[in-house]
């Protein structure tokens, strides 16, 4: 390949705000695909994996993790004015992620348990998506997201599609699957039905119930399945602390979480 | 020149975000601060009023480079609190998982992060662009790693399969067919990556470094042990909080764990290797011996080398348990919340991962405390720095800057993992 | 063959009808096109992207399809972005036809609206090749703006050849000395003998009511007028089962229907 | 030779593998009957029976020895009919290559009554339609059925009111009865091939007791029904009370999870993903299950046809009961109930619709 077609390519950055990691990770995991992808794409920003950095524009920016402190609120403008596509990665970047469980809290406090000195402590009372800050061009929903599914996002940017990432429940992929279904057959809390597919349904596959990392559906109705999970003999405090993980104050969850709560 | 200053903005090829100051005067280094700006995201905070057997998948989400030494510290923690303990096969699956886990990260460490430093490249994709193969059977090696966790564990990243008391379901043998068939390869990749790391240029330097690593009585110790001290101590897991503290100290930019009163101890494979080595497999033994590695190695640039003799016992050993397992009669053990404390500590990639819950009499946490490798070696890492800066003072910059670069990522460090990394001084971005 | 598999076929020409659609022509690469009926569509799939019903606008004297194409969405944006000699997916064509011989010795309306004149072109083709067999012949078409009128040439021409050719925008620019609004507005206007007339409308599904509705009004038989609707379409055959509309398949079914059916339908939100 | 009896299944399992075939059956996996492939009799649920409710399914243990001694099976054949993903196009080098997935040869033991009756309907909808699809033919013709007539229906099961069991009548290679006392299995032909194999197989001609027990099974379980359901005149009531207020009712307890629609067996609706590969060369074409409960089901320039929970519910559960006459010329629906046990929140058709007239 010669120097200018290389620099033909379509230029990926990955970026990163409060987070585990994991979701970029997810891109260095994809083993089968790394090395074709390093060849269609330049990678020209990924700091976990490189040193070399290269200006922007940016045509596909990835970015991990949620907002939670004034620097990062700026520095996401930047993001933003670099990319021509932003697309958000994870449960944190599109949900505010488990650091979201602080707006649930007093995060001074928060502050005052993890840290002696928590004045040092520079941050913000919420963990916010990216959505909250910039215009996003796709979300790509899990906590972590689905290796497959972000090389469809990947993929589908390339071809100008749009992404095969449905907004249906869990339990469409459950059934394709062939599982057997956990809340009917077993008794087991699953949130599947109000959950967006995508993990390719892999708590029921392991006789679980599924937690919920992808948040809601595109029409999740909560309060018929807390229903069923109450009769399941599921608490009210439960309930709370079931909606309240990776993606907590995504709306539909939040309301199921502080409807519980009410009741509790 | 007298005044000099380098100054790492974000640091590369790092799980998670960090930058670095030096400051020198005269040839002395005056100021020396690694920086860790990942946002805190107070993990030991929200766990409180969180249900007892949350802890696994809540931690998980620390990082998402080692979620299961989170899983397996946290449970371990739990269950120690409840007064269970998980034995027998369970216990093996759990270790199967683990080295999985050990594999993917590992060569992740070794390959896409560490060895373009000796390589001279940016990255593992350009070294890849020279050395096609070479990636290829590496990436072939980590996804023998993912696959072992996905197997058990239903992803590779933050897995769903594991519990309190063991996993939601057990494989069934035939399922581990498969995994093993891509071990035995991995198995060779990892024999020629050892050969191929021995091989690399190391800087002739050996530092006087305190060791700490859990021991098992058989085990290369990875999922539990006895913390032990490189000066002879040895202390169980419930007495961490009597030997480890961490401070918040006032100058600096993280909290410090001290061991017994001083800082600057060293947690993760070379400390594993230094207390641990005679408990290696034995052909991770003769890789160790062929590789030149000594019982103990002080080079934090061989380092790399250590994590490649820790791949092929992690590929060995989790061909041994596969090979003797046999499917275990219930997928867990039951584990009834008790109000009482629990300890909880494994080997991480990085090293050392403690946990420790207090749980109430309704089954809730009401207090935990998390300590990850890298705030236990952020004090050794930044010394590591002085020693190995301060005579180089003079190299141009840009040599230099990368020299500071190369001194943390010998450590692997994982900054991710900052349940408790400050963020006192922001840089201007 | 599987009902799914796309024949390939080359784009013979593109050319933008205005701002956001293109009229494409498109011959098979091997053997002829395979006959159409005005009103029917196919099923044309861009390569990765995807695959949509697309109505056949006409046939080119080479005896390609001319289909014209409006970019709303990412496969309808790579169809009006292929080139000339571009190979795409072609199944069909589907669906039911517009019966224009049965109009014969009426008088007859059109009403299109945005994008429906794309698939009422080989109405209007039929009826103008066919002029001295029908009454009076009206074309009302309504648009967004005089820019984004479809075939304006042709309208020209049908217009020279005695069809009453009728315009409305909803957004005037300064040169527009036309009629303004919504092409209900034309229908109460127009002559024809209601008891002898056929009505043939294709829009969207709310100026389809409307205009359907006043020729009801007027006098003209819900039987008498037909509509083609429009709905998701993953297969054009009958097997996905997206395209249901109460008892209809509409890729079998429609997307031509009689009024009279497709009223009551219409009537029920949401079905 | 019509009807005969076989002492054990395991030569006719036997028989069907030396001919070829995988043969698949009934197995407890999972605390549920699945089905999977089978090697011998000793695979098959002896002495296992369920308890079928709205929302609920749960394993007992049954009648002594016996196989088949449980109701409809969370599986039905439609993942052998229709399988849930199909590669339908390839497309490289500017050509479009059909893609043959290929039809296995599988003998798919325990269908029942409904499950038959299902088939029969997918027949109409992949192979009787203007537009044949030939892969489906091939795929059933390469499936061999083994009918079991049923003993025991599930509490959710009402193939009685919707005229398709519970004995297995047409459609069938062979049709099993279990009998016990002592413990035998009379055998019908309903094929060419079923008969060949039959005759392959140790078997002795049924007597008249055997045939007598073998009715009395099918009387018993016809009398047994768990639900039933007024059909009557069901196509035109049903679409005609579109502003029931019972719809709303049923929405707000309605997951809109598509569970009812992925468990039914004749529920066949599907959507089409196109992927590419990294490099653009290759790109594929597939069709995977879908639902009319999703919202991308009936979007439509740029909104959806049917957006509220209310409408996807009304869309299906009258497209099934009613317009599916219109569209096939047969109810959507076999009385198989596994929308019932299968719908988290235990959604009950024959309710609803006894609350709909
Ligand atoms: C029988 C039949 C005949 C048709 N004939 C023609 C024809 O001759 N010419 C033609 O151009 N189209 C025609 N269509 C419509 C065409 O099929 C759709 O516009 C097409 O399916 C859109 O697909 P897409 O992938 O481009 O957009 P999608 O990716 O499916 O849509 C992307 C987004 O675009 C928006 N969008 C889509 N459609 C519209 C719209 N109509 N108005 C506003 N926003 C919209 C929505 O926000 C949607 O989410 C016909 C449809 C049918 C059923
Ligand atoms: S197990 Fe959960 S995700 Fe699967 S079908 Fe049942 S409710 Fe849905
Ligand atoms: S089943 Fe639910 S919790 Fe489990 S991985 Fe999938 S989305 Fe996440
Ligand atoms: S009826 Fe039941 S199974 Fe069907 S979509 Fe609604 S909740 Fe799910």
């Amino acid at each position: 390949m010669t120097s200018t077609d290389r620099n033909d390519r379509p230029r990926l950055a990955v970026w990163k705000f409060a987070s585990c990691d994991g979701c970029q990770l997810t891109l260095l995991d994809c083993e089968d695909e790394l090395l074709p992808l390093a060849s269609t794409l330049d990678i020209a920003y990924f700091l976990e994996a490189s040193s070399a950095v290269g200006p922007g524009p940016y045509d596909l920016s990835l970015v991990e993790g949620s907002i939670t402190t004034p620097q990062d609120a700026e520095h996401i403008r930047h993001v933003r004015r670099v990319s021509r596509r932003l697309v958000t990665i994870g449960a944190c970047a599109t949900a505010g992620g488990i650091q979201a469980l602080r707006d649930f809290a007093d995060v001074r406090e928060f502050a005052s348990v993890v840290y002696a000195r928590p004045e040092y402590i520079a941050t913000l009372e919420r963990s916010t998506p990216i959505s909250a800050h910039v215009p996003v061009d796709f979300e790509l929903r899990g906590c972590p997201i689905d290796k497959r599914q972000l090389i469809e996002v990947i993929t589908a940017f390339l071809a100008g599609r749009r992404p095969v990432v449905p907004g249906h429940s869990v339990c469409v992929e459950c059934k394709i699957r062939g599982n057997i279904c956990v809340l009917v057959a077993h008794g087991t809390p699953c949130l599947g039905p109000v959950t967006q597919a995508g993990c390719g349904a892999l708590c029921p596959a392991f006789n679980r119930g599924c937690y919920g990392c992808f948040g809601p559906t595109e029409t999740p109705n909560t309060p018929a399945l807390n229903t069923k999970l109450r009769r399941l003999g599921v608490s009210d405090p439960d309930l709370v602390r079931v909606y309240r993980t990776f993606n907590a104050t995504e709306e539909p969850f939040r309301q199921a979480s502080e409807e519980a709560e009410g009741d509790a | 020149m007298t005044h000099k200053s380098v100054r790492l903005g974000r640091l590369s090829r790092v799980e998670g975000e960090a930058a670095l100051l030096v400051r020198a005067h005269d040839g002395r280094i005056t100021d020396l601060q690694l920086n860790i700006y990942e946002p805190p995201r107070f993990f030991e905070a929200l766990l409180r009023g969180r249900s007892y057997d949350e802890p696994p998948d809540i931690t998980a989400r620390i990082c998402g480079i080692c979620p299961v030494a989170y899983q397996m510290s946290a449970c371990q923690a739990v269950e120690a609190a409840c007064g269970v303990e998980v034995t027998g096969p369970l216990r093996d699956l759990r270790l199967l998982l683990y080295y999985g886990e050990w594999i993917e990260s590992h060569t992740l460490h070794v390959f896409l992060l560490h060895a373009p430093d000796f390589l001279g490249y940016d990255s593992g994709m350009a070294l890849a662009a020279d050395h096609r193969g070479l990636m290829e059977r590496a990436l072939e090696l980590k996804k023998a790693g993912n696959e072992l966790v996905a197997t058990l564990g239903g992803r590779a990243i933050h897995p769903v399969n594991v519990r309190l008391g063991g996993f939601y379901r057990v494989p069934r043998p035939q399922e581990l067919a498969p995994v093993a068939e891509r071990l035995r390869r991995a198995r060779e990749h990892a024999l020629t990556a050892a050969a191929w790391v021995s091989g690399f240029d190391f800087p002739d330097v050996e530092f006087d470094y305190r060791f700490m690593a859990l021991r098992h009585t058989d085990e290369y110790a990875i999922l539990s042990g006895c913390p032990t001290v490189s000066d002879g101590t040895v202390f169980p897991v419930q007495e961490w909080p009597a030997h480890v503290v961490e401070e918040q100290v006032a100058h600096s930019t993280a909290v410090h764990a001290r061991l017994d009163g001083a800082g600057g101890y060293l947690v993760g494979a070379l400390a594993r290797y230094a207390i641990n080595s005679d408990r290696l497999s034995p052909l991770a033994r003769t890789v160790a011996r062929e590789a030149g590695l000594g019982p103990v190695c002080r080079n934090p640039f061989r380092s790399i080398v250590v994590r490649a003799v820790e791949i092929v016992h992690a590929c060995d050993e989790a061909l041994r348990l596969i090979d003797g397992y046999t499917e275990p009669d219930a997928p867990a053990v039951p584990v009834e919340p008790v109000a009482s404390i629990g300890h909880g500590a494994s080997e991480a990639p990085r090293g050392t991962l403690y946990h420790r819950y207090r749980l109430d009499e309704d089954g809730l946490i009401a207090e935990a405390d998390i300590v990850p490798p890298t705030s236990q070696n952020q004090a050794r890492i930044e010394a590591d720095l002085r020693e190995f800066i301060e005579p180089r003072l003079d190299l141009p910059h840009a040599e230099l800057a990368a020299w500071c670069e190369r001194s943390i990522r010998n450590h692997d460090p994982c900054i991710s993992c900052s349940t408790h990394f400050l963020d006192l001084r922001v840089e201007a971005r | 063959m599987h009902p799914m598999t796309p024949a390939p076929f080359l784009v013979r020409s593109r050319r933008p009808v205005r701002a956001d659609t293109v009229n494409l022509t498109l011959e098979p690469v091997e053997g002829a096109c395979p006959p159409f009926l005005p009103g029917q569509f196919t099923m044309i799939y861009a390569r990765g992207v995807g695959e949509i019903p697309i109505s056949i606008s006409g046939r080119t004297r080479a005896g390609g399809y001319l289909q014209t194409i409006r970019a709303v969405g990412a496969v309808s944006r790579a169809l009006c972005r292929t080139r000339r000699g571009d190979l795409v997916g072609v199944r069909g064509p589907y669906g039911t036809a517009w019966d224009v011989p049965a109009a014969s010795g009426m008088d007859v309306v059109v009403a299109a609206g945005g994008l429906g004149l794309a698939a009422l072109r080989p109405v209007v083709q039929e009826l103008v090749r066919h002029r001295a067999r029908y009454g009076r012949i009206s074309l009302i078409v309504g648009t967004r703006a005089p820019m984004t009128l479809l075939y304006p040439r042709e309208l020209d021409r049908w217009a020279r050849a005695g069809v009453d050719v009728q315009v409305t925008v909803d957004h005037p620019d300064h040169e527009w000395k036309g009629p303004i609004g919504l092409v209900t507005k034309l229908i109460e206007r127009i002559v024809f003998e209601p008891r002898r007339t056929a009505g043939f409308v294709c829009g969207p599904e709310v100026m389809m009511r409307a205009a359907a509705g006043e020729l009801v009004r007027r006098g003209v038989a819900a039987s008498r007028i037909t509509l083609s609707l429009e709905r998701n379409m993953k297969c054009g055959v009958g097997r996905c089962g997206h395209c249901q509309l109460g008892p209809l398949l509409l890729c079998l079914d429609g997307p031509v229907v009689s009024y009279e059916r497709a009223a009551r339908l219409m009537a029920v939100p949401e079905l | 030779m019509d009807v005969v009896v076989l002492e054990s299944l395991d030569p006719l399992i036997e028989e069907l593998r030396s001919a070829g075939y995988t043969v698949v059956g009934p197995t407890v996996q999972d605390r549920a009957v699945r089905m999977a492939e089978i090697s011998s009799a000793a695979d098959l649920p002896a002495g296992v029976g369920d308890v079928q409710d709205p929302g609920s399914y749960r394993l007992t243990s049954g009648a002594d020895g016996m196989l088949f001694g449980y109701a409809a099976s969370p599986d039905s054949a439609k993942r052998f009919t229709q399988p849930p993903r199909q590669t339908l196009v390839r497309m490289r080098d500017g050509a479009f290559e059909e893609v043959d997935e290929g039809a296995p040869r599988v003998a798919l033991l325990g269908v029942r009554a409904c499950d038959l009756a299902a088939i029969a309907v997918q027949d109409r909808v992949f192979a009787g339609s203007r537009h044949p699809d030939p892969a489906y033919r091939r795929r059933r013709e390469a499936l061999f059925l083994i009918a079991v007539n049923c003993a025991v229906p599930g509490g959710t099961c009402f193939c009685v009111s919707m005229g398709t069991g519970p004995k297995a009548t047409a459609g069938f290679d062979l049709a099993v009865t279990e009998l016990d006392a002592p413990h035998r299995f009379l055998v019908e032909t309903g094929s060419e091939r079923g008969g060949e194999i039959v005759a392959r197989v140790p078997h002795r001609r049924a007597a008249s007791e055997d045939v007598h027990a073998a009715d009395e099974v099918s009387r018993m379980a016809a009398v047994r029904m768990g639900r039933q359901v007024d059909t009557d005149g069901i196509q035109h009531w049903l679409p005609a009370a579109h502003d029931s207020p019972r719809w709303t009712d049923v929405a707000s307890r309605c997951l809109s999870c598509t569970n009812c629609t992925m468990v039914c067996p004749t529920c066949f609706c599907s959507t089409v993903e196109d992927v590419t590969d990294l490099t653009g060369q290759v790109t594929e074409r597939s069709e995977r299950w879908d639902s009319c409960f999703t919202l991308d089901f009936s979007e439509v320039s740029g909104t959806h046809a049917r957006g509220s929970g209310l409408a996807r519910y009304r869309q299906w559960l009258t497209h099934k009961f009613a317009t599916w006459y219109d569209q096939f010329g047969t109810s959507g629906c076999v009385g198989c109930g596994r929308c019932i046990t299968w719908c988290p929140t235990g959604i009950d058709v024959t309710e609803e619709l006894a609350c709909i007239r």
